[in-house]
């Protein structure tokens, strides 16, 4: 902050982290004794349960629901897993497909002790978690060997529905320069309290996140890599009904970043409070584990609220999940924290709001990439008026070096893009880059212009409403419609009931084995 | 002397009068070449461009080619035909449309509205319905004349189906944003269905509205009407008033 | 499982195999109202596409509107002739074209080049001609194998076809720039027209470039060849060289 | 300069001003004691004569050719005109109609008294001066009275060929927002040594500039102006070899821009350098005299040599032009520089030198306007390309207060416009105009940074090409390819035969009415 180009008070901005700190910690407390069916089924899918049964049911749904119908949900599947392995010597892949098939019913075997079943299950997952530890090293060496792009790293999204459409869209996008491919998920998959399982053809808007079309992008983009001696990413949703879960597949199959943003679900998807802030808890422990970047989602206040006053809350909101994301282990370098471009277009000096938001992003989160997102909301079917605007998002992101990009694309308001709409759009990007490269080094703001006005009033504005939320805890803030204009209740929502209050002797050995490397 | 448009045969105009220049763009997935480009021509020569022209192309990946093109289009339309077809509605104000209301329907008209089936983007029928609406033009919530009810988004068919029966609702009205792949009109056509089907679609004005859904889209499923980007509320109810004054009239 | 393109039947490739979506813009000479959107909406039917949609629309000024649209091609190419038809052209390196003009040619290439008319465009023909030539390849005029004449821009087809008798050219290459009305069609044409009223067609190779000059347009207006954006001395030299070595072969 | 963000050294400055004076000055000696066919034909144009004869030869080239074929110009046409004025009672236009009747051989008539020749001739142009100055003040007038937008104005092209279309692409034009129509001249009428005459519906690439195309758009405009309340401004071509022919028909037609420029004939059409210059300063003088702004040409410097390397030469002949057009009576606030946004698209930080470059012209020439044209020459069939292009470009023009900004269109690298693509263009404009309104203000250049060395290096370079054009001179100069790598040389060149050395007892009305009020 020493040398702000703002001119931010560090006085203001420590008081907010303080204010963040005290946020965060209400919420752990709220939200403690308690776990969820989707980190319970997280817990089964990291000590290696997978497939389906013949009803299209996720195994893990299957040996969750099979312990929660039974009431030893509070204690844990993991509990029952291990007494499962001690009294049967099967595989935790073996006991679901057993329970599945009807053989085995968990909580009818006898106990063993309860010393000798937890560290029969650490092990198992610890063997888990090294496994896919070591995949990750090999991908880390992967991507030192064919050399990784400086930032703003270029994100791309995907959403076509069928995956093999989607890996036709990815290597275009690999092409034209992308960095990281996002496939977006099939529309209201945030609903669905399961995974779907297989490679699918069907989605609308986006293609289902499950742990097949997941390899099948990895295993495209791994060749197209190698081919092209360029490392490409990629990156999928943990929201909605499965964050947990959808955070131990990517871990699973090599993903890079996740979306990872309980309010998204909360406010956008109807997702009761509490489940999703478990649910993301957890999640976020497994990315910051492994090392992948999660992305929040501040950005989509703004395409419900206006982008000039909603300002604060953006900041604010991103404070707060900064704290949470600490508190779940995730260090600064793998927080994504999310902001967008989305003043609408007429409005005068928008450019030097714009550039007010995002400067006062990075110098509030120098080590944490920042995921910044493009104009959206006032764009429409005038293509070119969208990519006049993409080009000047694009100056904004390289003048104040993001961390990462979701680019623009012409048909930003009409489709999800077509596969040349998004090289069209990368042809904007690479152009701006490249012409801006060092612009941010280059110039200074007046002291007092508009630019450290702004700044500095979203600054002071965001520092009073996270008093205020200090004050009142997150849940009333969320009550209150502080974030993207919307409002929830905290004992409303959809996934409500797969809250599960913890007994006595409940553990989890993910959580366990993840806080030991915790970041501290 | 200036030449003059003969609007019984209107073509696309660029540069000159009647050169018929229009631009396209496209992708073939076929591998970047100069068979490639004569590929694109051919394709345009088929849609009846003559002259066709490859301003650009490029690569997008092995075995996909874009294409930016332009071609003179020799097909014309007879705008006179369609100028005489009421094309141009002409729409009340929210003073204009309360007067009218009182005096040619005489009662509360009741509205039920929502984002429908997986849909979560609801700021389409907010635009509509809620009190604040629309740059500045008040929704339907703000109507004297007017009972609205708007459940939100991510509403099954059914349940906005039921709840329009059960307020006994002059109009249903249904936004849909996701398009991809169709959904939109899937969701439309079940919900024209469920109403046929409890036998209520006489009673009812169904009429539906989103970024890519047009009035002509709107009827050929079944609706009475249907409302695009740049929709007011002031249209809406505009339509709605003037639909219900036709059917209490008619008896 | 992942759908393969059939080459035999190739439509546009937006987001799905085989949707087939093609984008297009133009400007129709009718006033801005409903009336035009479903004008532009029965021109686009008119060009074979189906479910046409507008997806924005603006007036120009009184009685111009201007349309954005998506339509659905529904008509396809059989990529495989194409491919069989030799488009896919092996240039030669500068050192390729010296050693097979020595081996099958055996003496100076004479070349005569211009910007014809009243175009002043002169960067083109430059960049195929003079020693500089273009983007780091070398113009004819560093070639062993040529000897070169650049007569620069405005210059009258009479003046460049006697040029080109007087030197015993072996080709002459002509630069269009200007294209608006069709000027380089014209000025193109007249040219051929000269040479062959000289009956000199048979002894020399016509050649014509330009960014909106192509292939086939050249060889529809009498040309050996055409060459458009993108082309780099060394395709041009490429093709004189083997013209000419097939000339001397055929005798 | 005391403020300037750029750093410059004023003594820099003003060692290029003195040589470009010096140089203007050398000019003004070697063209001295020449005048041309096309100035007199301008002295009769403002005398009153227009019209064709049945060959469609315009009556001021039938009058000059009379007069010249009999040996006369040496005297001046205005002479032989005043002549025949007291010797026949007839007025300039019932002479030339007479004379190109074969009625008349104005060398055959007995001479009158100088004295009373001269005093006849200069009361008829002082009348005809004072017509057309009436008409420019109800001109300015009504643009008072209409209100005139805030620079940077918005220039934009015609260009359809066909004067009719252009006035229909012209109200689209205005309609969305243009400040200032160009009706771009059919090519090559640069070579006519003549104007054609009446309305013209058949040019290339352009528009025939005829006095009646002058009057058509001019009514139309006005009518649109009128209509909407908004003031639109035309402006033509003064290049070619009637340069000065068309500063006085565009003076009866009351148009408010014209680019004037010799340079761009010399260099691009081959015009005798002399020949160029000559008609130039009577030109100029006819523009400066009635408040016409004109706009030079440096940009197309641009267009054939390399945009980086080439930088200095812009701005040393900006030096020059802006010297040559005090010398022709033009005062600062009508001179319009050109200047243009042609680096190549991939070159890294072209951002940064287009914008010191921009900043530069600015600073040197600050009562200056400026006309800032476009990326075109590297500009594709990629519409979105160009779009991106153009959107930086625009937000280069409002950072640094451009006066008048050439717009950009989707199209540049393929068509004159079509009719839609410069409301596209305009829409990019207004966009990033608004967006950036107060961006120029609002940031500085880092001390030494690229911006402040790049712009340092081109005025140092610029001011070593000064002080050698002083020693050589311009025509030598020219010679050596100084300008847009193009070389010319003083003795060849069209138009040379129309250089006619003045005799003993010339006079030119024009130019001694405009010198009594021309700028100090
Ligand atoms: C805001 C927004 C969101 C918000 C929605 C929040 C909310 N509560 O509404 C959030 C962030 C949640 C979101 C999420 C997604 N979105 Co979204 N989103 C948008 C965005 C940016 C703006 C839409 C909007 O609010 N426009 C403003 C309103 C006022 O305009 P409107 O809806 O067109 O309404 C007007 C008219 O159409 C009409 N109208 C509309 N409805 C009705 C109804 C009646 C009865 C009448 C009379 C008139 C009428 O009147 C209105 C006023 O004029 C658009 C991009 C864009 N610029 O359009 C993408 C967009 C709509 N989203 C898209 C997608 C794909 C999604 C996701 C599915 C992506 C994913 N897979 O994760 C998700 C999930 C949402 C889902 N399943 O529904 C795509 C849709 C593509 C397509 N054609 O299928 C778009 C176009 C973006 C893109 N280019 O990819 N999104
Ligand atoms: C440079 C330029 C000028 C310069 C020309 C200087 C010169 N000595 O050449 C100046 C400033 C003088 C100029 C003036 C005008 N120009 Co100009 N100009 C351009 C510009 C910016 C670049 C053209 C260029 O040099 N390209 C680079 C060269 C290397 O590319 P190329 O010519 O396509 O050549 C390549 C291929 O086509 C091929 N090729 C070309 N010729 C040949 C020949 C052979 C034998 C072969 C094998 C290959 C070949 O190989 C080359 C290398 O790959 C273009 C815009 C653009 N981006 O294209 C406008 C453009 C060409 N100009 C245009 C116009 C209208 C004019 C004017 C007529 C405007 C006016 N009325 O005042 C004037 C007058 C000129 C005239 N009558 O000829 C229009 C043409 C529109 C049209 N399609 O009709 C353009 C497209 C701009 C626009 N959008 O309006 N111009
Ligand atoms: C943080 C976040 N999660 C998830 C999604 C996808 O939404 P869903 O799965 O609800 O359709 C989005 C889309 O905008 C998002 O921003
Ligand atoms: C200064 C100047 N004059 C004139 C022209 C028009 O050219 P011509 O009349 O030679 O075709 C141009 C076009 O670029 C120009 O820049």
């Amino acid at each position: 902050m020493s040398n702000s180009k703002l001119g931010l008070d560090p006085g203001v901005v420590s008081a907010c982290r303080q204010a963040a700190r005290q946020i965060a910690e209400q919420v752990s407390e709220q939200v403690a004794g308690r776990t969820t069916v989707s980190v319970e089924r997280s817990v089964t899918r990291l000590l290696g349960v997978d497939g389906a049964d013949s009803l299209d049911v996720p195994l893990p749904n299957v040996l969750v629901d099979h312990v929660h119908d039974r009431g030893g949900l509070g204690r844990g599947v993991a509990y029952w897993i291990g007494n499962a392995m001690l009294q049967t010597g099967r595989t935790p892949q073996q006991i679901a497909e057993s329970v599945s098939a009807g053989e085995l019913v968990l909580t009818e075997l006898d106990l063993a002790e309860e010393r000798a079943i937890h560290t029969r299950v650490m092990e198992e997952c610890a063997a888990r978690l090294k496994d896919i530890s070591g995949r990750f090293e090999e991908r880390r060496a992967m991507r030192e060997r064919l050399g990784d792009s400086p930032a703003p790293l270029r994100y791309v999204l995907t959403a076509t529905g069928d995956v093999y459409e989607d890996v036709v869209h990815a290597k275009a996008v690999a092409e034209a320069g992308g960095d990281i491919v996002a496939v977006i998920r099939s529309t209201a998959q945030s609903l669905l309290d399961y995974v779907p399982y297989g490679p699918t053809t069907e989605g609308y808007g986006g293609t289902f996140a499950t742990q097949a079309n997941f390899r099948i992008m990895r295993e495209a983009m791994d060749e197209w890599s190698e081919q092209h001696g360029r490392y490409v990413r990629l990156s999928s949703f943990c929201s909605g009904l499965c964050m947990s879960e959808i955070a131990s597949m990517g871990a699973w199959e090599g993903f890079d970043n996740m979306v990872n943003d309980a309010l998204y679900g909360i406010l956008y998807r109807d997702i009761n409070i509490v489940r999703g802030l478990i649910d993301q808890r957890v999640s976020r422990m497994i990315n910051g584990y492994f090392g992948v970047v999660i992305n929040t989602g501040e950005d989509n206040y703004l395409r419900t609220a206006d982008a000039i006053e909603a300002a604060p809350s953006v900041t604010a909101s991103q404070f707060i999940n900064h704290q949470l994301a600490h508190e779940s282990g995730v260090p600064d370098s793998q927080i994504a924290l999310g902001d967008a471009f989305e003043i609408d277009v007429p409005v005068r000096n928008s450019l030097l709001y714009q550039w007010a938001q995002a400067q006062l992003t990075r110098e509030l989160f120098p080590d944490c990439p920042v995921k910044y997102m493009p104009p959206t909301r006032h764009m429409d079917g005038n293509l070119f008026r969208t990519h006049a605007s993409d080009t000047l998002f694009n100056l904004v992101t390289i003048a104040t070096g993001q961390g990462l990009q979701t680019i623009g694309v012409p048909t930003e308001g009409i489709f999800t893009p077509h596969i040349h709409d998004r090289v069209l759009g990368l042809q904007n990007v690479d152009y701006v880059f490249n012409a801006a490269h060092d612009l941010g080094e280059e110039i200074e703001f007046k002291q007092g212009g508009v630019i450290q006005t702004r700044a500095q009033e979203v600054l002071a504005s965001a520092h009073v409403l996270l008093e205020r939320i200090a004050q009142t805890g997150l849940f009333r803030a969320i009550e209150q419609a502080t974030f993207g204009d919307v409002s929830r209740s905290v004992d409303a929502g959809r996934g409500i009931e797969g809250i599960v209050t913890v007994e006595e002797g409940y553990f989890n050995p993910v959580v366990e084995l993840m806080r030991e490397v915790s970041y501290a | 002397m200036p030449r003059s448009v003969d609007l019984t045969a209107v073509v696309p105009y660029a540069d000159h009068l009647d050169d018929g220049l229009v631009q396209l763009s496209f992708t073939l997935p076929v591998p970047y070449s100069l068979a490639a480009r004569k590929a694109a021509l051919e394709l345009a020569g088929k849609m009846g461009f003559e002259d066709p022209e490859v301003v650009h192309y490029q690569q997008l990946t092995d075995g996909y080619t874009y294409f930016v093109m332009y071609g003179r289009c020799v097909q014309s339309i007879d705008f006179t035909e369609l100028q005489g077809d009421g094309f141009d509605i002409e729409y009340m104000s929210e003073e204009e449309i309360e007067r009218f209301a009182e005096e040619q329907v005489g009662r509360a008209i009741v509205v039920v509205g929502a984002s429908t089936g997986s849909d979560t983007h609801s700021v389409g029928i907010d635009a509509m319905l809620n009190l604040k609406g629309y740059h500045g033009h008040h929704g339907l919530e703000g109507y004297r004349s007017f009972r609205t009810y708007n459940l939100g988004s991510q509403v099954p068919n059914s349940v906005l189906v039921a709840k329009a029966i059960e307020v006994g609702a002059d109009a249903i009205l249904v936004s849909q944003t996701v398009t991809q792949q169709n959904l939109h009109v899937h969701n439309l056509t079940e919900l024209v269905e469920m109403v046929e089907a409890e036998g209520r679609r006489g009673e009812m004005i169904l009429a539906c509205g989103g970024p890519r859904v047009s009035n002509e889209l709107a009827k050929e499923l079944g609706y009475d009407a249907g409302f695009s980007k740049g929709t007011y509320p002031h249209h809406l109810a505009t339509f709605i008033v003037r639909e219900l004054a036709s059917r209490v009239a008619a008896g």
